[in-house]
């Protein structure tokens, strides 16, 4: 398939409703947590209002031009994964540049905003935000482990490293999704998404009790707004990855938005009932039954 | 002609007329005696160009018109005109290096010189075996005469050894003379040759006892006690003199003499002369002492010439040449040894660093131990090419490996002793006294070695031209090297761009070379502009780099395997000299060159499978070896497999490049490796992937390139030393590498060109700006650094660029290489090896952020705030490859297709296709200019709204962070860089363990105590070393009695 | 008598070789050598002889044409004359080293006269 | 403890002491035995641990007292060792050598009432009070209304009540009747 | 300004050079805050609403009061819903609650705190010991007036004022903030030496640049 302009316009429109998706989900996931604790919570909008006020913040201060550079890798990041996912199945429109791209483009973007990100952090010269990196670094070469066996399993599966034809093959009913068909590599993949959301039992990385709040501790104002702006786009970018690649993909946007919505709260959910692991003890534990888990589902194709 | 009798005459008359000559003084004496010694040798050399222009025959000279043993029978050839020329020359230049000696100790001494040479002439020249006993006796009095020069107690209680021990010898030879007399009526030798099947009916002890004799002379192990200790007590001269002379003609009667004895002296003269070689340079592992070292290497290069000789009829016509080669070698370098030893004085090795006050004695003793050791361009290296090809083509394979593990003992001792004397501090030793008469010598042979390297290579129909005439240019290199680096940057260049224009025609079309020849020569005149920014002199550094790039050149261009071999000893002789150039790279720089020595023996006794199997030495010999399919092409990868640093063999790799300066880190890691990628591409390509002993090969080859990849990339994020962290990712880049070519797949190829491309440019760019950084920091340790792009953001920036194509981040051409690796294992399902891979990619996140982290970004220290931005001559390398880059990530297909268009022939299924910009598998699709565009967009619009909200943001300084409402201290105690994976330590940590370097202590430790044990036998007794004589003769009896009868 | 001339000479060369590989004193050990030699120079006598002929000296008894005939092989006399000379010569040498090494550390004693400074 | 006491009476001058309880014990020694019977009690007697160091003003006699409260953590006993320093010289001899810890208290007690502790560590540098200029805080006649007045920008109207009468005026007004 | 924390040094680089480090021009940046304008009346308003409903409160307890912001985080009071939240970082964050008394010491903190938040940035006082030393009246090193050394917004009165009171304090405080009052940063720009001198007047070992960027 070759580039057509009009798929820019298409593809920006995409990319404004997984962004409204993801303020929605995080306005929506504090709220039930606040309930699961007994709080009124936030008003769904209050993402918004953060998000303008970050924008409407009049000073800032520069470390450099790295630190310009980190927020603006970060969203790029979160972007491009938008721009290179096949979000509605069937539709042209909403395809965006998938075609360029397939799943092996997409794990390895994962690490472009993350990589921006860590730059960035560093020129601030913060040591907590170096730290929050290392730490985040080394989670998630552990991480990724579970998470690329089963996706080579679902690969060999379908034959197929393309996004689009794997959800493809999952069309006509609940029993062709790769849930069902290959349960393992599901389990596994679903395992590593964990590591990847930033929640509970895995978000040392940011804990704000000893390393105020990680990577981002220098960033303000539009820095940061960007960054939150980010955090609307990058995790529903995963999210519908998993749909993706786990559930049969969508055929509208109701769809996408109920799926993406079920996998973004199942590790809210998981972080809702364990307490926090230390580095080095959510490495030995993704080296334990994730990584078994993915080598099964590799064993099985 | 003259009559070589008069070789005798001069000797003796001359040594007679000294003493009359008492009066005119000693110098005079001297004189005359170094004048009759050159008369000598020019009778010998007068027969011996006249041999070699092909004027006369072989000659038998009468004298006095008897009959022997009444009058002296002469034989002389062709090849007694050559050793006769040798032993003379080795008695005129150690008597010239006796000079003050011999002036000390007067006429006398002068006259036993004399004596001696006439009798080893005596030995060599006479056609009558009783004669020879007289000749013999004649030398070994003459021998122990000059061990008298010295009343050294070790020296006397040598001479005393020796003596009893050449009088039992003698006597079992005279009885060995009596029985053969007795049974054949003759002394004659040819007449003996030709009653061959009169002395095997009826001569059977006599022949032993002769054979065993004269074997004895060659001191076999283990009788040889009184041998090793004869040359450890010694004075340095004569030792030259008995190591030289004395033993060249000891060696020679002994060939003379040996097929009188048939089959089984072969026989019993192979075994004991590979064992000879095996053990003495076992033995000689555990010593220190360089007299004994000598001594021992010495009589392990007599047992492998008995050997060869022993397997002369495996060997065909081919063994003449061998055993010239390795004596002139051995003749040369341990003459010139034993001569530097004088020079040196203290017998300790590590005592030789005092000679590198005097370089040009230090630069021939590195000629002499890498000649012994067979490296190219010296004569050994085409007679041990030869004699392991003649062995292992007549399936003589045991002892072809026998030899090449004598090799490597030899190799790790005479190594160690050259990169201590190299290496260690020599402050506080004095400048080795040096006069004309002991340097001369060693020059002349030093010389010598290199012409005899050259004659040698004549005779090689299968070495061109263009692998020797730029050994000129750097011989020039070498004399020039008084002029200022950057003249000689100058002439090295234009040197590389002379060789590449020769090169052109040749590779033209063959892209496989055009890559490799473009990472070698390419990356040779990155280095040298990078060169540009040296200061001073810069000594013996421009030599060495130009034989590794002519190595490298070579290896491109060759042929056939010699060809190969050859371009890789020479680039490995080049690239030790560099690496061994960093601080404290001594037991590195030694690693590495055992590593290579060991690698390279493996891919020859390979090759000489290849060449047995297919009969010829051309690179095709490589496809489908028949002979021992597997351990061929084992042994070939593994050889190669040291230069790639593969998992088990990469120990070497992180000491030597982490204490390498910028350039030569540059050169070692980024080019040097590529070599090894080259050699298991050659051997891969004739391998196949359809035998299965080639999958199983594969299949352990892929494993090893993932847990290579892993254990590389895991230690590389444990580094403190931004170089040391650079060495070890090379490692796990290698192991992508390996993996990929080990798939066997269009794909995987694809892959490993690309990245062996791809990794030049990044980690070329890593190495020269990491170097350059630390160079300006003056540590290379990175937690000392920090901030630094405050100071150098050209540096940074281009660093910035090559890590996120060293991670694979798209849209840069990194990405591509990720993506083919997907592809391959999809293809493949090599899932285990492909998530280990997959996973080291992660990992190398780790090193790589911390490396531009940890340096670049952070506190600026105080020291630092200075520093100056790294040197324009490193940048502007690093500037070209990251051009490339950009121009490779835009058009990845100039690359990927054109290497796919390569590899279609060989791998025709599974290739990329290509339509347009976008090139799919049968997984999966990429387009990078798209994705390119995608991201170079969003970025510019993120980046252009960001620039323009904040268009009024203050900047700051390094403090004005936000420290828990605290002030900072100091930048030290603010950056985070030490330990930096502390954590990570923890949970994964015991995959760094060095268990693979804990092996190779272990073996190591296991050899030189084995070695030490061996010392039990040498106790240094008279008694002991007689009763192991005696024993020798009854064993070797007992043990070939069921031959004979 | 050929026979006690080669048995004897064989007994000489392995007293000889007794002597030289058990004593101590290393003149005890040069006289084991010379015994050694001179029982070679008995073998190698007594191989060359004939039976019932002469010594091979061409003089008024033996004239030089019935030498071929008459006399032993002249061969092994000749290379015993030559051995002894060169046995002599041997003998003197090692004496030699035995002066000096007693010079050198007042003892006779093989097994003093030891140096294991090999490092 | 009363066997400890005449004990300690034998080697030095007590002049005064009182059994606080069964194991407390507070004993006043001239000031310069002081330092040879922490050491005497710590080094024969069993009270290892120095607790406090703490100091009095008596700006009526001029004197300050020290208290170097020790523990015996084995009989579970405790000692007071008191001593009187001169107002007007107020320098004492430093037990920095027996405790490490007591360096920390002799830099507060130098900060807050200008007692000087020669050759105790770190003497001079501010211990709570960054750069405070003013006389030592804790002497009675540092007047820290004044001070606080003089230096921090008191707010006007502000009316200080006396609080029983305040309270009583507010929550219970109607008391005032009776 | 003292120089004891960070005497001038001098430092040998890795060329052998020598040259001094004089860690407050080389650390730290020396500009001085600047007034900050609006440029359009109807977005300012627009941005007021949001701030006024993003308060990002910095987690930094001065005093007692400290432990009265705990419970706004708990179900019962639930500070979240009204868009209140608390960050470690200054940076990210706009309200700065005194929260009691403040000794010279903490001052200097707080006021390095305060000037690396971003404007607009707002200050509650909590606690009368803000409003006048309250029962730290006669404190020889406790502060009476919180807004001589940085522009309060608002205060809260009370020793200790509850929760429900801090509650009550972030609705008056939104009411100023919409109602476009809250400049306590440009107040602060403007009257900067007026500060800076009542800051240096009791902060006798002033090692710190002017403005803490």
């Amino acid at each position: 398939m070759n580039f057509d302009p009009m798929k820019i316009p298409w593809s920006l429109l995409g990319l404004v409703i997984v962004f409204t998706i993801g303020m929605f989900i995080r306005g929506i996931v504090p709220k039930i947590t606040a309930r699961a604790g007994m709080r009124i919570g936030i008003r769904f909008y209050q993402p918004w209002i953060d998000l303008i006020k970050h924008f409407s913040i009049q000073t800032s201060i520069t470390h450099g031009v790295m630190f310009y550079l980190g927020p603006v890798f970060r969203l790029t990041g979160g972007v491009s994964m938008i721009l290179f996912m096949p979000l509605i199945y069937g539709s042209w429109y909403f395809s965006n540049f998938a075609f360029a791209g397939d799943m092996v483009l997409f794990l390895y973007m994962m690490f472009f905003g993350t990589l921006g990100m860590a730059l960035g952090a560093g020129e601030s010269g913060h040591p907590y935000s170096a730290i929050g990196v290392s730490r985040g670094l080394a989670q998630v070469t552990v991480a990724e482990i579970p998470l690329v066996l089963a996706l080579l399993s679902v690969a060999a599966q379908h034959n197929t490293l393309s996004i689009t034809e794997i959800v493809a093959a999952q069309q006509g009913g609940i029993s062709h999704w790769t849930m069902v068909t290959n349960p393992v590599a599901t389990m596994a993949g679903m395992l590593a998404l964990l590591g990847s959301m930033m929640n509970s039992p895995f978000n040392v990385v940011l804990a704000p009790q000893e390393i105020p709040v990680g990577p981002p501790t220098e960033y303000h104002g539009t820095f940061l707004g960007i960054m939150n702006t980010n955090r609307s786009i990058f995790p529903v970018a995963k999210v519908v990855f998993f749909m993706n690649i786990f559930f049969g993909g969508a055929t509208n946007w109701g769809i996408l938005i109920l799926k993406s919505f079920i996998i973004y709260m199942w590790p809210v959910f998981v972080g809702l009932v364990f307490p926090r692991f230390r580095v080095d003890q959510s490495i030995r534990w993704f080296l334990k039954v994730p990584m078994l888990l993915g080598i099964l589902a590799v064993a099985l194709i | 002609m003259i009559n070589p009798i008069y070789i005798v005459a001069i000797g003796l008359g001359t040594a007679f007329s000294l003493g009359l000559l008492r009066k005119l003084g000693k110098e005079f004496s001297f004189w005359v005696t170094i004048f009759a010694l050159g008369a000598m040798a020019f009778i010998s050399g007068h027969w011996l160009s006249a041999f070699l222009s092909h004027q006369i025959t072989s000659t038998v000279i009468t004298t006095a018109g008897g009959k022997a043993p009444f009058v002296i029978v002469f034989n002389m050839g062709m090849t007694e005109a050559l050793f006769s020329f040798m032993v003379t020359m080795g008695a005129v230049f150690s008597g010239f290096y006796l000079h003050d000696r011999l002036i000390e100790s007067g006429p006398s001494a002068m006259a036993v010189l004399l004596a001696g040479t006439m009798g080893l002439n005596g030995i060599i020249l006479t056609g009558d075996i009783f004669n020879l006993f007289v000749f013999m006796e004649i030398s070994a009095i003459a021998t122990a005469g000059l061990v008298l020069l010295v009343s050294d107690f070790k020296a006397l209680q040598a001479g005393f050894k020796f003596m009893l021990a050449s009088g039992i010898i003698s006597g079992l030879l005279l009885l060995g003379i009596i029985f053969l007399y007795n049974s054949t009526g003759t002394l004659n030798i040819s007449e003996l040759h030709s009653k061959a099947g009169v002395i095997l009916k009826s001569g059977g002890v006599a022949t032993y006892l002769i054979t065993i004799a004269l074997l004895l002379e060659l001191k076999p192990f283990p009788a040889n006690g009184w041998g090793v200790d004869l040359y450890e007590g010694a004075p340095s001269g004569v030792s030259a003199f008995i190591a030289s002379s004395s033993a060249t003609a000891a060696f020679f009667v002994f060939l003379k003499v040996l097929p009188l004895g048939g089959d089984i002296s072969l026989r019993i003269a192979a075994a004991a002369g590979i064992s000879t070689f095996v053990f003495s340079n076992l033995m000689a592992l555990s010593y220190k002492n360089t007299s004994r070292l000598l001594g021992y290497s010495s009589i392990g290069q007599l047992g492998l010439l008995v050997g060869i000789a022993g397997l002369s009829k495996h060997l065909g016509d081919k063994t003449l040449m061998i055993i010239l080669t390795l004596l002139g070698t051995h003749y040369l370098a341990k003459a010139g040894l034993f001569w530097l030893s004088g020079i040196v004085k203290n017998p300790n090795t590590d005592e030789w660093r005092s000679l590198r006050k005097s370089p040009v004695l230090f630069a021939f003793f590195g000629v002499f131990i890498f000649a012994l050791l067979g490296f190219p361009p010296f004569p050994s290296f085409f007679g041990k090419w030869e004699l392991i090809m003649g062995l292992v083509a007549t399936k003589m394979y045991w002892w072809a490996g026998a030899i090449l593990l004598g090799t490597m003992f030899e190799g790790i001792y005479l190594f160690r002793w050259f990169s201590r004397a190299l290496k260690l501090q020599n402050n506080d030793t004095a400048t080795p006294a040096v006069t004309i008469y002991s340097i001369l010598p060693v020059v002349f042979f030093g010389f010598f070695l290199f012409y005899a390297g050259y004659y040698t290579s004549t005779f090689v129909p299968a070495l061109r031209v263009m692998c020797l005439a730029p050994l000129l240019f750097i011989l020039l290199l070498g004399l020039l090297d008084f002029l200022p680096a950057f003249l000689k940057n100058i002439i090295s260049l234009a040197g590389v761009t002379a060789y590449i224009v020769y090169l052109w025609p040749h590779i033209q079309g063959n892209t496989f070379k055009i890559v490799f020849a473009g990472i070698f020569l390419g990356g040779a005149i990155l280095a040298l502009i990078a060169g540009f920014y040296r200061r001073g002199k810069h000594m013996g550094f421009y030599p060495m780099t130009m034989l590794m790039f002519l190595g490298l050149g070579i290896l491109v261009d060759a042929s056939n395997l010699l060809e190969l071999f050859y371009g890789w000893e020479l680039m490995t002789i080049g690239s030790y000299f560099l690496l061994i150039r960093g601080e404290r790279s001594l037991p590195h720089g030694l690693s590495y060159l055992l590593f290579s020595l060991g690698g390279s023996l493996a891919m020859l006794f390979g090759f000489a499978l290849a060449h047995a199997s297919s009969g010829s030495v051309d690179l095709s010999a490589l496809n489908h070896i028949r002979i021992m399919p597997a351990l061929a092409y084992s042994l070939m990868l593994a050889g190669f497999m040291t230069k790639t640093a593969s998992l088990g063999l990469h120990i070497w790799l992180p000491g030597a490049h982490g204490e390498a300066v910028a350039d030569i880190h540059f050169m070692a890691s980024a080019i040097l490796l590529k070599a090894g990628v080259f050699g298991i591409i050659l051997v891969l390509g004739g391998m196949g992937n359809t035998q299965p002993y080639a999958q199983k090969i594969l299949f352990v080859l892929g494993w090893i390139g993932a847990l290579t990849a892993l254990i590389g990339n895991i230690g590389a994020a444990f580094q403190e030393s931004a170089k040391y962290l650079l060495a070890w990712s090379s490692i796990g880049q290698l192991g992508y590498i390996v993996f990929g070519l080990a798939s066997m797949t269009h794909l995987g190829w694809l892959a490993a060109y690309g990245y062996t491309i791809t990794h030049f440019l990044y980690k070329g760019i890593l190495f020269l700006l990491i170097g350059g950084v630390a160079f300006r920091v003056g540590t290379a340790d990175m937690y000392k650094m920090g901030g630094l792009i405050k100071r150098m953001p050209f540096s940074f920036f281009a660093v910035l660029i090559a890590i996120i194509t060293l991670a694979g981040i798209p849209p840069l051409v990194g990405f591509t290489g990720k993506w083919l690796v997907y592809n391959m294992i999809l293809s493949k399902h090599l899932f285990y090896q492909g998530v280990v891979i997959i996973i080291s990619g992660v990992i190398a996140f780790l090193y790589l952020f911390r490396l531009i982290h940890v340096i670049f970004l952070g506190q600026l220290k105080d020291r630092n705030r200075k520093v100056k931005e790294v040197y324009v001559w490193l940048l502007i390398p690093a500037y070209l490859m990251l051009t490339a880059i950009f121009a490779l990530s835009m058009f990845p297909d100039m690359m990927l297709a054109r290497l796919g268009r390569m590899l279609t022939p060989s791998f025709p299924e599974g290739a990329l296709v290509w339509d347009g910009f976008t090139a799919s598998s049968r997984y999966g699709t990429f387009n990078l200019q798209i994705i390119m565009a995608v991201i170079g967009a969003t970025f510019a619009a993120v980046f252009l709204w960001l620039v323009f909200a904040n268009r009024k943001a203050q900047k700051v300084k390094q403090f004005n962070i936000f420290y828990s409402g605290e002030a900072p201290s100091r930048p030290e105690l603010t950056h985070y860089g030490y330990n930096f994976f502390a954590h990570y330590r923890k949970a994964v940590g015991f995959m760094a363990t060095p268990l693979v370097t804990r092996f190779w202590d272990q073996l190591s430790q296991g050899l030189h105590g084995l070695s030490s044990y061996g010392r039990a036998i040498y106790t240094g007794n008279a008694q002991s070393y007689l009763y192991h004589i005696v024993a020798f003769v009854v064993v070797v009896y007992l043990l070939s009695a069921g031959g004979i009868s | 008598m050929i026979h006690i001339a080669l048995a004897g000479g064989a007994l000489l060369i392995f007293i000889g070789i007794w002597g030289m590989l058990t004593k101590k004193n290393i003149i005890r050990i040069i006289i084991g050598f010379s015994l050694f030699d001179t029982g070679l120079h008995v073998v190698l006598v007594g191989l060359g002889y004939l039976k019932n002929r002469t010594a091979p000296i061409v003089d008024a008894d033996l004239p030089a044409k019935a030498a071929s005939s008459q006399s032993v092989d002249p061969v092994p006399q000749a290379i015993v004359l030559t051995a002894i000379v060169i046995g002599l010569a041997v003998t003197s040498v090692l004496l030699v080293f035995a002066l000096k090494l007693y010079q050198s550390k007042n003892t006779l004693d093989i097994n003093k006269l030891r140096d294991n400074t090999n490092d | 403890m009363k066997t400890l006491l005449t004990n300690l009476k034998k080697r030095h001058d007590i002049t005064a002491s009182k059994l606080q309880r069964n194991n407390e014990l507070f004993v006043t020694v001239p000031n310069n035995q002081a330092v040879s019977l922490v050491t005497y009690l710590r080094d024969h007697e069993g009270f290892s641990h120095l607790v406090i160091l703490s100091a009095v003003d008596w700006l009526e006699e001029e004197v300050f007292q020290l208290t170097y409260l020790l523990n015996n953590p084995e009989l579970k006993q405790d000692i007071g060792v008191r001593t009187l320093v001169d107002r007007n010289e107020p320098v004492m001899e430093s037990i920095h050598h027996l405790w490490e810890h007591s360096a920390t208290y002799q830099r507060e007690l130098f900060e807050m009432f200008g007692i000087s502790f020669p050759t105790s560590p770190r003497m001079e540098e501010p211990f709570i009070l960054e750069g405070w200029d003013g006389p030592p805080p804790y002497r009675r006649d540092f007047d820290t209304l004044k001070y606080a007045e003089e230096t921090y920008f008191p707010r006007p109207g502000r009316t200080t009540n006396d609080v029983a009468a305040y309270m009583k005026e507010k929550l219970y007004p109607e008391d005032d009747n009776d | 300004m003292t120089e004891k924390k960070y005497p001038h040094h001098k430092v040998t680089g890795p060329d052998g050079a020598e040259f001094v480090v004089t860690p407050m021009e080389d650390y730290y940046c020396q500009e001085r805050p600047q007034v900050q304008k609006s440029s359009n009346a109807v977005i300012e308003k627009f941005y007021n609403w949001a701030r006024a409903n993003s308060l990002w409160i910095v987690g930094f307890g001065t005093g007692c009061g400290a432990i009265e912001m705990r419970p706004l985080r708990t179900p019962r009071f639930d500070a979240y819903r009204y868009g209140v939240n608390w960050r470690a970082t200054p940076r990210q964050s706009n309200l700065f609650i005194i929260s009691g008394y403040l000794s010279v010491k903490t001052l200097k903190r707080v006021i390095r705190v305060y000037e690396q938040m971003q404007s607009p940035k707002y200050v509650l006082g909590l606690g009368s010991c803000t409003i006048n030393g309250g029962m730290y009246w006669d404190s020889y090193n406790t502060i009476k007036r919180l807004d001589h050394y940085i522009p309060v917004d608002a205060y809260i009165p009370g020793c200790m004022p509850r929760p429900e009171a801090l509650l009550d304090g972030f609705e008056e405080l939104k009411k100023i903030i919409i109602a476009g009052e809250a400049n306590g940063a440009n107040l602060y720009a403007e009257n900067f030496d007026w500060y800076k001198a009542n800051q240096k007047k009791i902060i006798k070992n002033w090692d710190m640049p002017d403005y803490s960027w």
